[in-house]
């Protein structure tokens, strides 16, 4: 940078020389300012996503830079919303990019007293062998008639009511398959 | 609204703009009442009473909309004589079996039908919560009834309605809510004055109606109003249920229930459904009008759905793979069966009990009583960490090195990191995209089930046991994709939606459906979201390009229909009942209904149309019958069978309360479901001795600022800072009467538990006169637990388990309790403190109160002990 | 507190009751006594009615440290200082001017340091010169400092030449040294009355009530204070035959600060923190301290020790009333009543006059 | 040359401060008859801007535990509980059987507590004596209608009562003092009329924060830079509508060209005095006000202090140019005082 640019870019060579004598606009606007941009403008995608929280089913657009979300917010073209948010909608991003967010599989045997780390495979798998022993362990054929049952009560389940609608079409699916017939859901409650 | 449902409020205050009136009825003085034209305090648990005011009103004055009344609702349907009143009984209808605490009600049916109505008998409806079936239509009933339609028949439901809603006075709603006649007047005159060809009005509620023992009987008596006024199937009308999470409607229409199957399809019941033809029979009621009658075609398509070409019409479609029903097996049962050990294994799926649930002790105390639980969340919930955090680990009531729960947390993916759709409150389906891959080991739901499905089904693979062919026989194969193999959430919505067999083509319409075997479909309501292999609920239309419907955003069941039975939005002959509230109507010169929304009704059926004398199904539906999912294709005023405490809406007390039924002798609702587990011990309630011990009255609900149990809004910083501290809000009154100090702190007892909170005075909080009594309520938010950014102790502790007899849910919005100064007390001396409470309250051996009070001792107004 | 009936009591009563409900056992995070500036006292009744939200000030108080009160010291007493080292050159007096011109550099200097200090950012001190702002004071002051503190600075150095060896570069030094501290000092000079006094306008060009309806006092208060301070750091370190000048100059000090000062306590309820508190200690044990080391300075000719003390009192005197007017702003800045009783006095007057 | 209004008086701020062919001046219209007070644009804010958390602390004043404007909070719900008439609605409490009212006491209480914003000053905590004068009860006889949160008419039992509710935040005045006195050309005029702080500038020098006659501009104490609402300069760039504007569920904020809004709010206030609100009042629209006009003005129901706001501001910098005259005759003064002094007869 040449003195003749530097002395050009110092801000009271703008006022005296500008139109901004006063020094309150144009003259003092610094180069983070020129360089401003909003980051809705430079995201890599955005994602046409509805909110989380409470069943009114509020728009969201999702604004993805670098894989990372970078901003959630309302979508105006929603019939239902019209671009709001309420404070919690208006967190989402704080939701799902929160520092407490666990995002490793943790693991408490029985009788421990802190949690250990596990495996995410070897998580999965101890799972499948305990559902299938709680299963065998508590199987009922039939009833004391003879009427088939083809059930277990060892096993049960309780599901929030922010899972999509093909995840509860899954779950209800193998878990009526397993026979494992106490599934429950926040809809209950 | 305005506190839990903010971005829903902006069309309230469009109204209000444009000249509406908005009317508030809550315990406390909330943001929404801030905005009212009106609020009405009103003591938790008597909505019924006044509702029921608002009945008498209309019906003393006429004031209802005689022609909508007449033509669209079961007003001139006469009923048995056999039928008797809450008026002759004490507050009990006829039928009541004291032996089992349920009606039989083959005497409140219509005049004419035969005496089995159902397949099942009312406790087997109680254990399997079938109201819920009633979701997407109405209980089986014969389509063809007796009517008159003057309205003059003594035994018409017009008369009976009259005649059980005549003790509901201005005076009455007064002794029994607190609110004082001239705000119920004002309240009837606006609500009447809108009704009408020209004018409708609206209702709106919450779970403050349906987490009560009473809670359906609240709903229905809404509904009634909205009949009378013909206020229903309306542009700006209806009962509006503003459920509270994401896809919660969604949870029951595919859900997670143990009860309901896709499609509001009962689970079978091992006594009442031993065979597939068993089974449809008992949904399909024989001679009933209306779409109900396929309900064979929505069972076979499920069913092939599930098991695919193993699914044939020879082994009934593997029907007999089914686990049934004997009984209760719900959420609360579930939870006692831990405490006594007899459930080795737990699925919590974004969900909190142990801040959520009723009764927070008892699942705390069952989660620790576990060979394993799963927990799969965002964040490390209260369900995760109790057996090293829980509030009994103080009590001594749980030690880590005593508790052998094996516990799995895996993380869940967010909403942003994973595809699908959810059902929001007005059964509008919205596909979300996916927006970057979910972090570390987060998985979906749907990633985590197909896997461990996929496991399981390994494991078995050679399995010769009969037991597992239901798991090796399903279908199961899902497309996958990504780095983590995510299956396609896609192909299950196509699923879902459901196909042709043959040519794999998704069906547009559950009209489509066949039940041969040719066709697919696991959710018959839903098909349609995928009509011509278009995933109809990603449809993104901006708002502002269409009409107020905005039908092409998203996609709403059934067939994309945004009112329910919009056909009652014209009058008999078609027409509109007025240009003002124009929405679907009968184009004669096309002969087809037309109009902004999808005509819920059969497309080309004129409104002249008349059914054969013995037609049924759809075809029995005549031109201007527009409930077309109900079995005589009219709106119940009374519902002669179904409903399992009472054709019509009683009010009964809360299971505690302070104060004595002033309208009967019958204090509570004598069919609720009791669950008389030593752990579940209640508070005694007139007329029993010592309710004064429990002199308050508390009710909890949400904050703006809080999600549910917290799991989504205590731990994100800028909520969590908004309200970052449990407190209990107490009028100035009740502050002086207990020496509660604003900021100070104050505990809370029950007979279950006792917990602390700060003391916000406000005067938002009013004591109610009741009965010549004062009675104060008290106001919790139920968001507190012992994790996050902000903690506290949990409100929903205080509760029992009480739940209300059609759906099983709790009554978890209104209870008695004392209120003390100062903080609680600690470890063992809070156990004590608990205990001292009981054993002033009568004594120490668990407590139920009695479900039938018709025979009390004391049966005039409540004593003051 | 929530009797029955409304109590007809002070507001004053109402509210001690209401704390010592506050002082039960379980409120125990508000009940630490709060001892400051004697609040018990003034619970009682308050002279003026007037709405808030919840008590809270409707402004921010200053953020400024004790720094800024003390740059308020320093940079008036460099500014008397050179003053007096000019005046000094110009009648002769070496060792005053001596004293003058290091007073200057050591004011000009602990300004910078305090001014510095006191920025959030100190590294980006240097942005304060990006601007030339005429409604900034701060801005100005900033120029003023830039023009004054290198001028002050050679002025002092130029009284080192007697130090430095005849011959060489430094000898050639030594010789040009003493006419360029003459120049430097006297335009230092020329530029501290503008240092002394338009850190009054710095004050009072904010929101800050006290500071605000103070603006035609402050200038002069601070001019006074600042030729007071400088004149007392003459009398103590300047010989004794130098400074009958300055006994002349504290004696025009204390006028111009009294005389400019004493419409401070006449501008409305917005005087009350110059009047009443530690404030109003610290202006009043200012305008006592300065009367004291006038007087003194007028009858302490022949004694050296008089005049030590009659300068360490007027240097107090206007550290005191420095600190007493910035503290005098804060406190009128922290309670509603200074913001709004006399905004609603202005609105009710303009209304009375204004035509309906 | 300044413009003969530059420091006070109607002006348009954009061309004054430079820009030449500017684009309208945007600004927000708060519209507190329709707030509901969810806390929306607080969230909505912080979420865009990524302003930290401003702590964890029950404050007791109603629903509001922001309690300020601060650095960390540039947005900020006051809430305000009034045994008092609502206009519109049907008096609350009508009939129920309750006793005095409980708010001056509350109030009270409020004005003690104060949580760390991570701030300075941030969060000030209210002064006893204020406290006491807010619990004085109903035998408030002060200015007609500035009666303080809580009191009512002095009628025993509450039957009447409201709820108020207002977003405040940065007025983005005309004549802004914050952005006159910085030091730095920090705070400068954007084209679009607003005042914005430069993150990039901001030594932290705190005079804004003295300045700002509405007590809005506030320091991040770890940080040492002031900060405050900038009315989303960055999305206003791009077009969009600022953050808490567009999550607002009620149209509570509205966002647009000045112009265009107060023609919008002088028409609510008459609506709303049409329907029986007549404390309907705006606050901030005038450009014949103290500071200029806001572009960032309020429809109040009540008095402004009552929100917390000044009842009639000026800019400070009104007064400068008779500020610089007392100083530059006090340097005149203490010149010549030196010169007498000096010149005087030797001794």
């Amino acid at each position: 940078m040449g003195v003749r640019s530097w002395i050009e870019g110092w801000p009271v060579y703008r006022q005296l020389t500008g139109t901004d004598p006063l020094g309150r606009g144009a003259a003092a606007k610094s180069d983070g300012s020129r360089a401003l941009t909003a980051r809705t403008d430079t995201a890599d995608s955005v994602a046409r996503s509805v909110c989380p929280y409470c069943a009114v089913g509020c728009g969201q657009r999702v604004f993805v830079k670098d894989g990372q979300v970078s901003q959630i917010e309302g979508d105006p073209d929603s019939p239902i919303s019209r671009g709001r948010l309420c404070p919690k909608g208006a967190a989402s991003k704080s939701l799902v990019t929160s520092p407490l967010r666990q995002t490793t599989v943790r693991y408490r045997r029985p009788y421990g007293t802190e949690w250990e780390d596990l495996d995410l495979d070897t998580a999965m798998n101890m799972i499948a062998d305990r559902v299938l022993a709680a299963r065998d362990e508590t199987w009922e054929d039939v009833d004391a008639e003879g009427r088939p049952l083809n059930r277990t009560l060892g096993i049960s389940s309780l599901g929030g009511a922010t899972l999509d609608n093909e995840e509860n079409y899954l779950i209800k699916k193998l878990f009526t398959a397993m026979g494992a017939l106490q599934i429950e859901n926040q809809a209950r409650i | 609204m305005a506190e839990a449902h903010p971005v829903g409020f902006q069309w309230v205050m469009e109204a209000k703009r444009r000249g509406a009136k908005v009317f508030h009825v809550d315990p406390r003085f909330t943001r929404t009442s801030a905005l009212a034209d009106s609020y009405l305090p009103i003591r938790a648990g008597t909505d019924i009473a006044l509702l029921g005011g608002v009945i008498r009103y209309i019906l003393d004055n006429e004031l209802d909309f005689r022609e909508y009344v007449v033509a669209y609702t079961n007003a001139a349907t006469i009923v048995t004589e056999e039928y008797a009143d809450t008026e002759d009984m004490h507050g009990l209808f006829s039928g009541f079996n004291d032996d089992n605490a349920t009606y039989d009600q083959a005497s409140w049916r219509y005049e004419g039908h035969s005496q089995t109505q159902t397949t099942r008998d009312s406790e087997t409806q109680r254990e399997t919560a079938a109201g819920l079936e009633n979701e997407s239509h109405g209980a089986p009933v014969g389509g063809q009834t007796e009517r008159d339609e003057t309205l003059q028949h003594p035994r018409c439901v017009y008369q009976i309605l009259k005649r059980h809603f005549a003790r509901y006075t201005p005076e009455m709603v007064e002794r029994v809510c607190g609110i004082p006649q001239d705000k119920f007047f004002e309240l009837a005159r606006a609500w009447t004055e809108n009704s009408g060809r020209d004018r409708t009005g609206m209702l709106v509620y919450s779970v403050g109606w349906t987490q009560h023992s009473v809670g359906v009987q609240y709903i229905r008596t809404g509904a009634i109003i909205q009949l009378l006024l013909g206020n229903v199937g309306r542009p700006g009308g209806g009962v509006m249920a503003l459920r509270g999470h994401a896809s919660i409607q969604g949870s029951t229409d595919i859900p997670t229930l143990f009860n309901l199957l896709p499609g509001y399809l009962p689970m079978p019941h091992h006594a009442n459904h031993p065979t597939l033809d068993k089974w449809v029979d008992s949904i399909a009621h024989p001679g009933q009008k209306g779409f109900w009658g396929n309900a064979r075609t929505y069972g076979v398509n499920l069913l092939k759905a599930y098991w695919g070409d193993a699914a044939t019409a020879d082994n009934d479609y593997c029907y007999g793979y089914m686990p049934r029903m004997t009984g209760d097996h719900g959420t609360y049962q579930q939870v006692l069966d831990m405490i006594d050990g007899k459930i080795k294994g737990y699925f919590l799926l974004g969900q909190n009990p142990a801040v959520g649930s009723a009764h927070g002790r008892a699942q705390r105390l069952g989660m620790a009583n576990l060979d394993w639980l799963v927990v799969r969340d965002l964040f490390e919930i209260e369900s995760a960490t109790f057996w090293k955090n829980a509030p009994e680990i103080e009590t001594g009531e749980i030690a880590p090195e005593e508790c052998r729960t094996e516990v799995f947390f895996l993380p869940a993916a967010s909403h942003v990191e994973k595809e699908g759709t959810f059902t929001q409150t007005q059964r509008l389906l919205q596909w979300r995209e996916k927006a970057v891959e979910p972090p570390g080991d987060a998985r979906s739901e749907l990633w985590f089930f197909y896997h461990l499905g996929r496991i399981i089904r390994e494991r078995l693979a050679t399995s010769t046991k009969p037991r597992d062919r239901a798991l090796l026989d399903l279908a199961w194969d899902y497309p996958t994709h990504g780095p983590t193999v995510e299956p396609s959430a896609e192909a299950v919505l196509r699923e879902i939606n459901g196909y042709d067999v043959a040519t794999g083509r998704p069906l547009a319409s559950f009209t489509e459906m066949k039940d041969d075997g040719s066709t697919v479909g696991g959710c018959w309501i839903y098909t349609g979201v995928y009509a011509d292999g278009v995933n109809q609920a990603a449809r993104r239309k901006p708002g502002s390009e269409q009409s107020l419907v905005a039908p092409e955003w998203g996609w709403a069941w059934p067939a994309n229909r945004r009112i329910l039975y919009n056909r009652a939005s014209a009058d008999p002959d078609g027409n509109p009942w007025s240009e003002r509230k124009r929405y679907v109507w009968w184009d004669a010169d096309k002969s087809e209904w037309t109009g902004y929304d999808v005509p819920d009704f059969e497309k080309t059926k004129p409104p002249s149309y008349r059914p054969e004398r013995d037609a049924s199904g759809v075809a029995g539906i005549a031109g201007d019958d527009p409930f077309i999912l109900q079995g005589d294709g009219k709106g119940w005023l009374y519902a002669p069978t179904g409903v399992l405490d009472g054709p019509m809406p009683t009010h009964y007390e809360p299971v505690e309360s302070p104060v004595r039924n002033p309208l009967y002798e019958q204090q509570a609702n004598p069919t609720r479901k009791v669950y008389t587990h030593p752990i579940n011990t209640l508070n005694p309630s007139p007329p029993e001795p010592y309710s004064q011990v429990f002199p308050y009255v508390f009710t909890v609900s949400r904050l703006t600022e809080h999600h549910t149990a917290g799991g989504m809004s205590r731990t994100v910083s800028p909520l969590a800072e908004l309200q970052p501290e449990m407190f209990v809000e107490v009028s100035p009154e009740l502050a002086v009467e207990r020496g509660l100090t604003h900021l100070g702190w104050a505990h809370l007892i029950t007979a279950r538990a006792a917990i602390e909170a700060k003391v916000l005075v406000t005067d938002r909080l009013t004591p109610l006169r009741v009965d010549d009594r004062i009675i104060h309520q008290v106001w919790l938010p139920y968001h507190f637990g012992f994790e996050g950014l902000v903690t506290g102790d949990s409100a929903n502790d205080l509760f029992g388990i009480s739940l209300d007899p059609n759906v099983l849910i709790q009554e978890s919005k209104v209870g008695t309790c004392d209120v003390r100064s100062g903080r609680r007390p600690r470890g063992a001396e809070l156990l004590a403190l608990v205990v001292d409470y009981r054993r002033r309250s009568g004594d120490l051996s668990p407590h139920y109160p009695p479900q039938v009070t018709t025979d009390s001792a004391d049966s005039g107004p409540d004593q003051e002990v | 507190m929530t009797d029955e009936t409304p109590s007809n009591e002070p507001v004053g009563a109402r509210f001690r009751e209401f704390q010592a409900g506050l002082d039960q056992p379980d409120g125990q995070r508000h009940r630490k006594p709060r001892r400051k500036g004697g609040d018990g006292e003034q619970l009682t009744v308050p002279p003026a009615e007037f709405a808030s939200y919840y008590g809270r000030p409707v402004l921010k108080p200053p953020v400024w440290k004790y720094d800024i009160a003390g740059y308020l010291f320093t940079g008036g007493l460099a500014a008397g200082g050179a003053l007096i080292g000019a005046g000094a050159q110009l009648t002769g007096r070496p060792g005053l001017r001596t004293v003058g011109r290091w007073t200057a550099l050591g004011g000009v200097a602990a300004s910078t340091y305090l001014l510095v200090h006191d920025l959030g950012r100190p590294s980006r001190f240097h942005h304060m010169l990006r601007v030339a702002k005429v409604t900034s004071p701060m801005s100005v002051g900033t120029w003023i400092l830039a023009a004054f503190g290198p001028l002050a600075g050679v002025a002092a150095v130029a009284e080192l030449a007697p130090l430095l060896p005849q011959h060489g570069v430094l000898g050639l030094a030594r010789r040009i040294a003493p006419p360029i501290g003459t120049v430097a000092g006297l335009a230092a000079a020329a530029t501290a009355p503008a240092l002394a006094t338009y850190t009054g306008v710095l004050l009072a060009d904010t929101a800050v009530p006290s500071w605000h309806d103070a603006y035609p006092s402050l200038p002069f208060v601070f001019a006074g204070s600042a030729l007071a301070a400088a004149s007392g750091v003459g009398l103590i370190a300047a010989p004794a035959a130098e400074t009958a000048p300055l006994r002349r100059l504290v004696l025009a000090a204390a006028a111009i600060e009294l005389g400019g000062g004493h419409r401070l306590e006449r501008q409305g309820l917005t005087s009350e923190p110059y009047t009443q508190g530690r404030s109003g200690r610290l202006v009043k044990a200012g305008r006592a301290l300065l009367a004291v080391g006038t007087a003194t300075a007028l009858v302490s000719r022949r004694s050296r020790v008089l005049s030590v003390l009659s300068g360490a009192a007027l240097v107090a005197s206007s550290v005191a009333t420095r600190f007493g007017v910035f503290e005098a702003g804060r406190v009128s800045a922290r309670d509603p009543k200074y913001t709004v009783v006399p905004q609603r006095e202005r609105l009710a007057e303009s209304r009375s006059t204004t035509p309906v | 040359m300044p413009h003969t209004n530059a420091l006070y008086g109607p002006l348009d701020p954009a061309p004054d401060a430079g820009y030449e062919n500017p684009p309208p001046r945007m600004g927000f219209f708060t519209d507190t008859s329709v707030c509901i007070g969810c806390k929306a644009c607080e969230v909505a804010c912080k979420e865009w801007n990524g302003v930290p958390e401003s702590g964890l602390d029950l404050l007791g004043m109603s629903y509001d535990n922001t309690g300020a404007l601060t650095a960390n909070s540039w947005r900020h719900v006051a809430f305000v509980e009034q045994p008092r008439s609502a206009g519109w609605a049907t008096p609350a409490f009508a009939g129920d059987p309750d006793g005095p009212a409980i708010s001056p006491v509350t109030a009270a209480v409020g004005a003690r507590t104060s949580t760390d914003t991570g701030t300075d000053p941030g969060l000030d905590t209210g002064s006893p004596a204020a406290a006491a004068r807010m619990s004085g009860g109903p035998e408030f006889l002060g200015m007609p209608g500035a009666q303080p949160p809580g009191r009512g008419t002095g009628e025993e039992g509450r039957t009447d009562f409201r709820w108020l509710m207002m977003s405040d935040v940065c007025k983005h005045c005309t004549h802004a003092a914050c952005l006159d006195v910085c030091p730095t050309g920090s705070l400068f005029r954007t084209e679009f009329g607003t005042v914005v702080v430069q993150e990039d500038i901001c030594n932290g020098c705190g005079y804004c924060i003295s300045a700002c006659p509405y007590g809005v501009i506030d320091q991040r104490k770890d940080d040492g830079r002031a900060w405050k609402c900038t009315l989303c300069y960055d999305r206003l760039g791009a077009g969009m509508t600022p953050a808490c504007a567009q999550a607002c569920p009620t149209e509570s904020i509205q966002y647009g060209p000045l112009d265009e809004l107060r023609e919008r709010a002088a028409a609510r206030v008459e609506t709303l005095h049409e329907r029986g609100v007549p404390e309907a009042r705006l606050y901030g629209h005038d450009p014949n006000d103290g500071v200029g006009g806001d572009g960032a003005f309020f429809l109040l129901l009540d008095e402004p202090e009552v929100y917390g706001l000044p009842p009639d501001p000026i800019v400070t910098t009104r007064d400068l140019p008779k500020m610089w005259k007392r100083a530059g005759l006090a340097a005149v003064t203490m010149a010549l005082a030196t010169a007498v002094a000096f010149l005087g007869r030797r001794r």
